[in-house]
């Protein structure tokens, strides 16, 4: 683990990494309106590169708050513009219950787990 | 099976009957509010809410503390109050704030806010000396939900 | 679950049971100067009733504060008086940390889980 | 929102950067404290202590709170304000008071409390007006520890 840079921040971390051809973003942390940001800048940057699958991977994801959701959403219709599939791993009540109480599950494919979700069972 | 299951007060004589208060003051800034949350959820937990409500609450109090953060003044504190009552948990957060200040409700996070919370209002900043802008929602225990 | 008489209090919950001779207290949630109170009078009431052995069960016990571990010593010392041996069940961080950390460690013979606990092995 | 704050001002200028400052006020009384031990140890966590710092952190704040609960008078608040620093974590905890009352350093919590913390300082209630009795803590980040 690397140090926070300031003290009382939120802790992030996202990870990229490609499985065959499917680029799988794992996210670690609180997505909040503190680290959102991040969140976003890594999600669009592996939307301008690839052109296959993409897999939002956030079992390890604590907290996700509304702005979490709202990089969630920009994705899923940038992803769309671009016919690329997208993909999310969630089976913790921390990220499955933002999405329901939002009214969003029905918007995305959601898997239990990463190995589901890249091969689409 | 012999359960004993231990859910009151040891001290209770000197609580208000049902009901725990705690103030809790960050700096005003989006990096900064995480342990308003965690605070109230913490005390839902405990005041035996059901997970969803727990979760509910966490991102509600999210919201709130999310929106006037990024409406506050450079080195403001935000200030909340999460009051525990037997029925409902009841926060108020509030920042300084120029009186120009709007909360916007037309955007996806108050949305949010507004479906999560039982109640949700905002505490204007013309009426507080020195000017002060804030948001209260309730959450109501989710009696009889599994 | 069974409502909070009153919000804001820390929540501990005992329960026990015999398993073959041996008396199994399962201890959950938090024990600090609060609700210690309601474990040390559990622990002594056992200890009245029972002549056999006695296995303290902390794996669902998610803060143990100084109270509690006196407790807990009271306990060992009263047993020992009584030829009745005693036994821990924790595995946690939360559990482990403070004895180890107050030097209780080595007092008590402590086992990673019940079972291994109940057959001493 | 909450009564006077002898800890200090709450409009202080604001803290310098690698710095933040949570203060926090519940009730004086055992079983409403876990709330401070809570929000010292999310804190701590955040700033990347190990997780043996954090637990012993957790369980510091907790023995402070809990000998100072003992002392309180009835329907006392306790403030705490919990400063997060680069290199360490400083908890100062206080009651209002009467002048008599005082911290029995004898005792097996005490030891705990002094084992635990890297610093225990107890601030006195014959200097504060009106009298208030303290601990402060002081963790320091272990550097290089796994
Ligand atoms: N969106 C907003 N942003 C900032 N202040 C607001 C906003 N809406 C209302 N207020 C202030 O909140 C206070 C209550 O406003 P009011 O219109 O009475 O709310 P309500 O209609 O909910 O009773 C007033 O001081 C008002 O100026
Ligand atoms: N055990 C105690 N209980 C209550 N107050 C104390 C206790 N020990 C010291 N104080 C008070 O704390 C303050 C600091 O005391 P002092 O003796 O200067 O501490 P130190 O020796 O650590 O400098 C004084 O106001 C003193 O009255």
């Amino acid at each position: 683990d690397s140090p926070a840079d300031a003290p009382g921040e939120q802790l992030i971390s996202v990870s990229t990494h490609s499985v065959g051809g499917t680029r799988v973003v794992a996210v670690a942390g609180e997505v909040d309106m503190g680290t959102t940001p991040r969140l976003r800048s890594a999600l669009q940057q592996e939307l301008r590169s690839t052109g296959s699958m993409l897999v939002v991977d956030l079992s390890e994801v604590h907290f996700l708050g509304s702005s979490g959701l709202a990089v969630l959403v920009e994705t899923k219709d940038a992803a769309g513009e671009r016919d690329i599939p997208l993909r999310l791993v969630c089976s913790s009540r921390e990220v499955l219950r933002p999405l329901e109480a939002t009214g969003l599950t029905e918007l995305f494919e959601i898997y239990p787990d990463r190995a589901a979700a890249l091969t689409g069972s | 099976m012999t359960g004993y299951n231990f859910l009151r007060s040891v001290n209770e004589a000197t609580a208000p009957a049902g009901q725990a208060e705690v103030y809790i003051e960050v700096g005003a800034l989006p990096a900064q509010v995480a342990p308003l949350r965690v605070v109230t959820a913490d005390l839902a937990a405990r005041a035996d809410f059901d997970l969803d409500a727990v979760a509910d609450l966490r991102m509600a109090v999210d919201e709130a503390c999310s929106t006037l953060a990024t409406l506050a003044v450079p080195d403001a504190r935000m200030q909340c109050l999460v009051r525990v009552d037997t029925e409902r948990i009841t926060v108020t957060v509030r920042i300084p704030s120029p009186r120009i200040a709007v909360i916007s409700q037309d955007t996806f996070g108050w949305r949010v806010l507004a479906t999560l919370a039982d109640k949700v209002e905002i505490l204007g900043n013309d009426v507080a000396d020195p000017p002060s802008l804030g948001i209260r929602l309730v959450k109501e225990r989710q009696v009889g939900v599994a």
